[in-house]
């Protein structure tokens, strides 16, 4: 190490010419130093808002592209007119598959003719029901290709209400502006609204984590409280039927993350 | 409690019905989105989740001898419960083992393509994507909705149909049941099969057909006790779930590695 | 034009020579670069590679340049924690080549994996049964250590070192290397005994496969031993064509032969070592899984019994005696040949414990294949030894690498730059860039 | 302020720093990883609602049940029907594979006219309105010409109500030229015929024999109805029923069977007549059937005892005589014994002495039409049409000789001679043909002796193909009228080869029409009323859907519901009623057979000094080589030891590729009379010495990539042999020289 060090001050010494000499223009230099320090810090600081405003305000903005849904959609309207909710048209086929968003042939009962004056329902008849073409809907909470997500599991099995994944939607009167990630193609509710990915609902996110998540969860908080409510314990269920041991209070079926094997929710 | 419900789905397949006629290949093939290019004669390149071998006998004309040998993935449960060659050498979990089906499942969208689940692999049952996937305009058409078709870059392998196991659990759920019925979930090959060499269902149930089949012995991981019965490189201890039945000596004795006249298969080796 | 960069007291070859040198090696760089854009870009379609060998080329270069470069841990732990002083002529030059290695290793791992944009899953979905997760984090973590043992070396460049703050830093940095140099020593016990394990726990593989101590297999102790071994001997290896390169003596033979004999004695006890696991495994495990020594080294002349002897006997023990006698040590020409040999012997043993491992059918009715590399992948691997190549030369350009140098080959004339004026200003960072870069 | 190089480097870190605490470098990270999980260019199948429908395969005569499952409107999968009576549940590869060719790149996808030379590959689209009238034009004009009798039409077969129609059509236009592509089935046909008086198809209980003796049937190579017999196979493991397989070559069957016997190959009538002489020696035979059911036995027998001893026969088959007595003895004690021939898949007629002899061992144990035997199936008659009113130009073309000989002085027997075809356009000594009409048929690869066939049509100047796919004969047809591919259309499947009992199975559309195409049957109904008069008033229906369902009747509701329609109600005539023949018996020997004449083998072409050896060929499921080629997935599963590249690998014993100073894997220039190619060789312990064998189905030179420009087509290096008696092509192989290439 030493000589290294002698090697260090030599140069340095090079470097100091005259020692302390304070004609010599490396005083200045070291002046300049001194009296550049405030812009120093300053600088440093400008780079840090700016970046963190890039980051945090623009990236969003140039990330999600906003594209409007080929007509708009009155959940009111129409739950007013059905039985038992959601299902009246979300509904599950024989096979225990999800039909997911309604096809016009589930429409045109009642559409054949136009309802109403609405230029949204016109042009729903006009374009769609007549021309017996189906609305390219963009769905908001469309998953990737690689993931196997079995709604009659969460919904007759566990009893799960629709609401916990997706929100008040049920309960809109038009539907809101559809963001799209330039990069990946899904839509922004997959990450979530807020860019840091910070949630406050269960609805906020639908990436892999969120599911994990309330696969988790749930079941520690009984081991915190002890007491099993109803939503504790159909959801325990579910754990338990999907896939047995996604719960923590037991090892699950998965060798490699002791949770719910892979398989259970990818194909 | 699940432990008791846990399935080993298996696979037990009769060489002596086996016509090699390719039946499984091709069934896994359009039932799981195996994607084909213009040249697929070089076997090292071609992925064929169920591969069929053709074995010789070796003996000179008129004695010679051919047995055709369907190759899924053996879905290795290893010495201790899940411990497969392949698995636990995945750095990022692409590949998993189930417990509760005894499945060796494959994530393509979290594998990234290192390839030591396939160094590891001594049946050569998992498959690289060299290339993209490309289907002539048109053909696309007819892919499964219930397989994710799969990107260059990444290994795949035989699921044992997996996702007809997810269907068929939808569907239960649907009638308000929670188990399946053994024929409710069946692999595409099985189904194929024109000869019914071929058998799969649960290993862990004595009263199904591929238990009976091959008496397998609890106490050395599941090495087949019938006479005719074998599973390919047993002495490796990767404990394979894809057993064979063979009436023909040359063919069990093919299923593993010998020393020169070495009578009867010894022991496997443990490890840790 | 550069002198100024130039450290105090050596001789450098001109400018023009100095980028006429930098432009041929360049080319090869360039020529790898594009071969590593084709495999980004199209895919590992570009390669020779096959479902059988899934590893390839590729993963015998890594296992390689890390073993090799096993050179500046060994020297580092030699060097500051059993306080070996003499080596602090050579330990620049270890950790210089250190770093090479590793950062070449780290570019072609993200060659080699088919998902490049998904290489940090490795990361954040750890494994943590699996070997290779255990090598990514060690080998990233020691790349950390290593720039943090480079960076001194860089601050000491004439112009850097004028700046107080970049003085100081490594003036501090030098007095905590002892810190790092122990970090580093551990990690790369970790990885380059895990990247053993890579090979040793694949129980598909009788080849590969090594029964184990504890959790470990016995490739881990044998990886970490025989790079330790032989990673010195490529630091000397270097040095020596550096020397003959620049036509200078640039380290004390002391070092030298200190650094010789430490390895010689690592080398010998190795080759015990491997020669035990080797015969183990020959008479205890094969047989037990039906198969015997010679059904892995037959069939074809390329994977002959040859390469068994070459890699123990001819590049194990020989080296092995030549470093361990003064004679040998002191005679330039065998120090030559032992360094090579042992050099050659750690790369056959990767090259084994990686390619003969795909070439070997398992089950009885498969054959044997062999693989000759694409020339995308010759070109990516002969990259890293470019960018090596320049590395060095612009460090040892610009760097006080040698200690010794300045007293070994004292200049007559005093350098000329001491006319001009030396100023830290504006037009002086120009200059610098290319020193940083 | 001047800004130097620390504020520089400080506004850089805090950038950093700031960069580090933002979503941005994170989120990128994580969506770029997403995207490469979801590549544009990867296509992602659409989801939706499941069915099934169930239908019938037609790739193959096999005539297997299929249940397809769909995805809303896309078909995505191809299952074997469970309960159905020919496959219950399996498939073969080539039914598996069927959406390949639905939606494959080889489908013709509308109309096209020639432009440009033959086999140029140069169209154009046409309507099916012109295309219609363009047909009918040239028609009426040879018709006007009172040639309507040089109009010919090749059918891949001539039951159901498709090929009847066809037929129908040839007759009130006034043409005998109808030819279906042959079988083994012609020379079956032609001995029920002469031998039990019947007009009907041979069926095989194979489910209910218990010894089963092929002379080179591929029972598991695609022989008759290829998932049956894999069924049937299966069944003799359990039941433990014994198969001996004789052919020269271990094939899969052989490998399959209890035993194979290597014979030298065209010997095997020798063989069949040399177990009759043991099982009469040692009266092992049936004496019930024999004396009572029977007739010509007494001059039969003296043939076969004083031509036939095992000795001689040894000296023919190359199988030493003791195998032979073996033979005969547990093949005559056997309780369900079953003799059957037909090499490979059947794909030749082959000679028919052989085909009496084989049958005639059946008839020495007495198992013709009873259980675990052999039958003569009827074909129902479903198909009851008004007779056709024929006008004068009608009558006058029907009364012409048929191109082929078929039904001539030399050949009166046999119905359809495509062999003899080739012969008769080239010699033009008959009358030339002016129209050819191909249907369910690819002549131009499935015809052997290709180079002359390709000048016979040629000679043709008008070549109308109807073919779904862009295969060897369409491409060098000068108009393609493209049928609805197999799941795209209506159409009755008749009784499967080899089924004892008669099944009628229901093709139906699974898909909508995926091109411009029309069912061939439409088309001739609408070209019967284009060219009007008799004609139109033949074909009344307003389509083909409506004439299938009015010929189905009440069948009709339930093939839709079950996909086909079995008689339940079909009983095993008795021995009393079977045969219709002169004498109301079975007939050993009638004289039209030359039966009693002593064996003559097939003399194949070339001679033995410039041809040292035999070329044979060999069939295997995973290689179609009839009317339709292999689909990719098909291709991509033949082994690297048949097809590698574009090259084909020929099988030959390892003594004899020594003999030749051949290795494995090398270049090798196979040369017969007929023509030349360039093979790989691959040495296979398991085939005759002396012999060379190479794969059928290869060597397209239409279709898609996937298949095109793949190794050799057998046809080009053989050409056909007549048969003495009933004129179909006889060859089972050709006289080769094989030389380093």
């Amino acid at each position: 190490m030493s000589a290294l060090d002698d090697n260090a001050k030599e140069i340095a010494e090079d470097a100091g010419g005259g020692g302390g000499a304070s004609s010599s223009p490396e005083v200045n230099t070291k002046e300049q130093d001194k009296g550049s320090t405030g812009p120093v810090i300053l600088f440093f600081i400008a780079g840090l808002l700016a970046s963190l405003i890039l980051g945090w305000i623009i990236f969003p903005k140039l990330l999600y592209s906003k594209k409007k849904q080929p007509i708009d959609f009155n959940h009111v309207l129409h739950m007013a007119e059905v039985e038992d909710g959601c299902e009246s048209c979300h509904f599950f086929r024989e096979d225990g598959t999800y039909s997911g968003v309604p096809k016009l042939d589930q429409c045109i009962d009642c559409h054949e003719e136009i309802q109403g004056d609405s230029p949204d329902e016109i042009k729903f008849v006009e374009e769609y029901i007549s021309k017996g073409r189906e609305v390219p809907w963009l769905v908001y909470s469309r998953q990737p290709d690689c993931v196997f997500f079995s709604h009659v599991a969460h919904v007759k099995i566990a009893k799960m209400d629709c609401v916990t994944c997706h929100g008040h939607i049920g309960e809109s009167e038009s539907l809101k502006i559809y963001e799209e990630n330039r990069i990946t193609g899904y839509s922004r509710d997959i990450w979530g609204k807020s860019i840091g990915g910070f949630k406050k609902n269960t609805w906020d996110r639908m990436k892999m984590d969120d599911c994990a998540e309330c696969h988790r969860t749930t079941t520690a908080n009984i081991e915190r409280t002890g007491v099993k409510t109803p939503t504790k314990r159909v959801i325990d269920h579910l754990v338990d039927v999907v896939s047995p041991g996604t719960s923590m209070s037991e090892k699950g079926s998965s060798v490699q993350t002791e949770r719910g094997a892979c398989f259970v929710c990818h194909k | 409690m699940k432990h008791k419900k846990a399935k080993k789905y298996g696979m037990v397949i009769d060489l002596d019905k086996c016509t090699g006629c390719g039946s499984c290949m091709v069934a896994c093939m359009s039932e799981n989105n195996v994607p084909f290019r213009k040249d697929e004669s070089n076997k090292l390149l071609s992925i064929t989740w169920m591969r069929v071998y053709q074995l010789t006998n070796g003996e000179p004309f008129p004695d010679t001898d051919i047995c055709y040998l369907p190759r899924p993935c053996m879905h290795c449960e290893g010495q201790h419960e899940g411990h497969s060659p392949c698995v636990s050498v995945c750095p990022a979990i692409a590949t998993d083992y189930s417990t509760e089906t005894g499945v060796v499942s494959q994530i393509y969208t979290r594998c990234f393509g290192c390839r030591y689940c396939m160094a590891s692999c001594p049946y050569h049952a998992r498959y690289f994507n060299w290339w993209d996937p490309v289907w002539p305009d048109g053909m696309e058409k007819y892919l499964s909705p219930n397989v994710s078709p799969r990107m260059r870059g990444v290994v795949e392998k035989c699921s044992f149909c997996f996702h007809r196991y997810q269907l068929a659990k939808e569907k239960a759920f649907m009638e308000g049941r929670r188990e399946l019925q053994e024929d409710e979930y069946q692999t595409a090959c099985t189904q194929a099969c024109p000869a019914g060499a071929i058998t799969f269902g649960d290993l862990n149930n004595p009263n199904h057909a591929v238990y009976r089949m091959v008496k397998p012995d609890p106490k050395h991981h599941g090495r087949p006790t019938h006479p005719n019965a074998f599973r390919l490189l047993e002495r490796l201890g990767t404990n394979p779930k894809v057993y064979y039945l063979s009436s023909r000596e040359w063919v069990r004795r093919a299923g593993d590695n010998y020393l020169e006249n070495e009578a009867e298969l010894k022991k496997t080796v443990h490890h840790g | 034009m550069d002198s100024a960069l130039i450290p105090k007291g050596v001789k450098r070859c001109p400018f023009p020579q100095f980028i006429l040198f930098i432009a041929i090696v360049g080319a090869v760089l360039l020529w790898g670069v594009y071969a590593m854009l084709l495999c980004w870009f199209k895919g590992l379609n570009q390669t020779n590679m096959n479902d059988f060998y899934g590893f390839a080329l590729w993963i015998w270069a890594d296992l390689a340049v890390i073993a090799v470069g096993g050179g500046a841990f060994f020297t580092g732990l030699l060097r500051y924690i059993f306080g070996k002083d003499e080596l602090k002529n050579i330990i620049n030059y270890a950790v210089l080549i250190g770093f090479i290695c590793y950062s070449s290793a780290l570019l072609i791992l993200a060659i080699d994996i088919g998902q490049p944009l998904r290489g940090w899953f490795i990361f954040w979905h750890a494994n943590v049964h699996s070997m290779l997760t255990e090598v990514a984090f060690c080998l990233s973590c020691y790349f950390g250590v290593l720039t943090i043992e480079y960076i001194p070396l860089i601050l000491e460049n004439r112009q850097i070192d004028k700046v107080p703050f970049f003085h100081h830093l490594g003036h501090n940095m030098h007095e905590i290397m002892a810190v790092f140099a122990a970090t580093g020593a551990f990690l790369s016990f970790f990885h380059q005994g895990s990247l053993g394990g890579v090979a040793g726990v694949l129980y598909g593989r009788p080849f590969a496969y090594r029964e184990g101590l504890f959790i470990w297999p016995w490739t881990f102790f044998l990886f970490t031993w025989s790079a330790a071994a032989c990673g010195p001997c490529f630091t000397i290896l270097v040095t020596k064509i550096t020397e003959t390169v620049t036509r200078k003596k640039l380290v004390k033979d002391s070092a030298i032969e200190l650094l010789a004999k430490i390895s010689g004695w690592m080398i010998l006890t190795y080759s015990i070592a491997k020669t035990a696991d080797t015969w183990h495994w020959a008479t205890k495990t094969v047989p037990s899984l039906g198969q015997t020594l010679l059904d892995f080294y037959s069939n074809n002349p390329f994977y002959g019994i040859w390469i068994l002897i070459l890699e123990i006997a001819i590049c194990g023990f020989i080296p092995a005696f030549i470093l361990i006698t003064q004679k040998g040590r002191k005679n330039p020409a065998a120090l030559w040949i032992a360094v090579f040999l042992a050099v050659t012997g750690v790369c056959i043993n990767r090259w084994v414990m990686v390619l003969q491992i795909m070439a070997i059918p398992v089950l009885t009715f498969e054959n044997w294949v062999l693989y000759l590399p694409s020339w995308q992948e010759i070109a990516t691997t002969i990259l890293p030894v470019a960018y090596g190549v320049i590395l060095i030369a612009i460090s040892y350009r610009y760097l006080p690498v040698f200690p010794n140098e300045p007293e070994l080959n004292p200049i007559e004339a005093l350098p000329d730059e001491e006319e001009e004026p030396v100023e830290p200003s504006v037009e002086l960072e120009q200059e610098l860039k290319p020193a940083e870069a | 302020m001047k800004v130097g190089r620390r504020s520089f480097l400080s506004f850089l870190l805090g950038g950093a720093a700031g960069t580090a605490l933002s979503p941005l470098p994170w989120k990128l990270m994580d969506d770029s990883s997403i995207w490469t999980q979801m590549w544009p260019w990867t296509p992602v199948p659409k989801d939706g609602e499941a069915s099934y429908v169930n239908s019938s395969c037609t790739l193959c005569p096999g005539g297997c049940g299929i249940t397809v499952r769909k995805i809303d409107d896309r078909a995505v999968k191809i299952e074997g029907m469970k309960g159905h009576p020919v496959n219950n549940g399996g498939l073969c590869i080539l039914g598996l594979s069927g959406l390949q060719l639905l939606y494959g790149p080889t489908r013709v996808r509308t109309p096209l006219k020639r432009v440009g030379k033959r086999g140029q590959g140069r169209w154009e689209k046409i309507s099916w309105k012109d295309a219609v009238s363009e047909v009918a034009e040239t028609l009426g004009d040879l018709r006007e010409k009172g040639q309507s009798h040089t109009v010919g039409f090749i059918s891949g077969s001539d039951r159901g109500t498709v090929p009847r129609l066809f037929e129908r059509f040839l007759t009130v236009y006034g043409s005998p030229n109808l030819i279906r592509t042959p079988s083994i089935i012609d020379s079956y046909e032609l001995a029920l015929h002469l031998m039990q008086g019947a007009q009907a198809l041979p069926g095989f209980d194979f489910e209910n024999a218990n010894f089963i003796l092929s002379f080179g049937s591929g029972i598991v190579d695609g022989w008759g109805s290829p998932v049956r017999m894999f069924r049937a196979n299966s069944v003799w493991r359990d039941t433990g029923a014994r198969v001996i397989q004789i052919e020269p070559r271990l094939s899969n069957t052989a490998a399959k069977s209890d035993k194979w016997i290597p014979i030298n190959p065209g010997t095997e009538a020798a063989l069949a007549l040399g177990i009759a002489h043991v099982i009469i020696a040692e009266s092992l035979y049936d004496y019930n059937f024999i004396d009572n059911y029977s007739s010509g036995f007494g001059d039969w027998k003296r043939l076969v005892i004083d031509k036939y001893s095992p000795d001689s026969v040894a000296t023919i088959t190359g199988i030493d005589s003791t195998t032979i007595t073996a033979l005969a003895r547990s093949f005559a004690r056997a309780p369900k014994p079953l003799a059957i021939c037909g090499r490979g898949q059947g794909s030749t007629p082959g000679s028919f002495n052989e085909c009496t002899a084989v049958h005639a061992l059946n008839a020495l144990v007495g198992n013709i039409n009873k259980k675990g035997g052999i039958f003569a199936v009827a074909e129902p008659d479903y198909i009851n049409w008004p007779e056709v009113e024929m006008d004068a130009t009608a009558a006058s073309g029907m009364q012409k000789d048929r191109l082929d000989g078929a039904g001539s002085k030399k050949y009166p027997f046999s119905r359809y001679l495509l062999n003899r075809l080739p012969q008769a356009i080239n010699s033009g000594e008959k009358y030339p043909l002016k129209t050819l009409f191909v249907a369910g048929a690819n002549p131009l690869y499935t015809m052997s002796d290709s180079k002359t066939v390709k000048k016979a049509f040629d000679k043709v100047p008008f070549i109308v193909s109807f073919s779904s796919y862009m295969d060897e004969t369409a491409q060098n047809a000068d108009l393609i009228l493209p049928n609805h591919n197999y799941l795209e259309r209506y159409e009755d499947i008749p009784t499967p080869a080899g089924m004892p009992k008669p099944v009628i199975g229901l093709s139906r559309p699974v898909v909508e029409p995926q091109f411009n195409t029309k069912h061939t049957g439409d088309f001739i109904i609408l070209l019967a009323k284009a060219l009007g008069g008799t004609m139109g008033s033949a074909f009344a229906w307003n389509g083909y859907n409506e004439c299938l369902k009015e010929t189905l009747g009440y069948k009709w509701r339930v093939m839709v519901e079950k996909g086909f329609w079995s008689y339940p109600d079909f009983f095993v005539q008795t021995h009393e009623e079977s045969f219709d023949t002169a004498s109301g018996k079975f007939e050993f020997a009638p004289e039209e057979t030359g039966a009693l004449k002593p064996f003559k083998p097939v003399n194949i072409e070339g001679d033995k000094t410039n041809y040292p050896l035999l070329l044979v060929p060999y069939d295997s499921i995973r290689l179609a080589s009839g009317v339709v080629g292999d689909p990719p997935f098909v291709v991509k599963s033949v082994d690297d030891t048949v097809l590698k590249g574009t090259d084909v690998f020929i099988e030959i014993n390892p003594k004899t590729a020594g003999e030749h100073g051949l290795r494995e894997g090398q270049l090798a220039m196979l040369s017969t009379p007929v023509g030349q190619a360039k093979v790989k060789v691959h040495l296979f312990d398991g085939i005759m010495p002396g012999l060379v064998a190479l794969p059928r189905g290869l060597g397209h030179t239409a279709y898609d990539e996937y298949l095109a420009g793949k190794g050799i087509n057998f046809n080009e290096l053989i050409g056909p042999v007549e048969d003495p008696v009933s004129g179909l092509d006889a060859a089972w192989g050709v006289r080769v020289k094989l030389a380093k290439a």
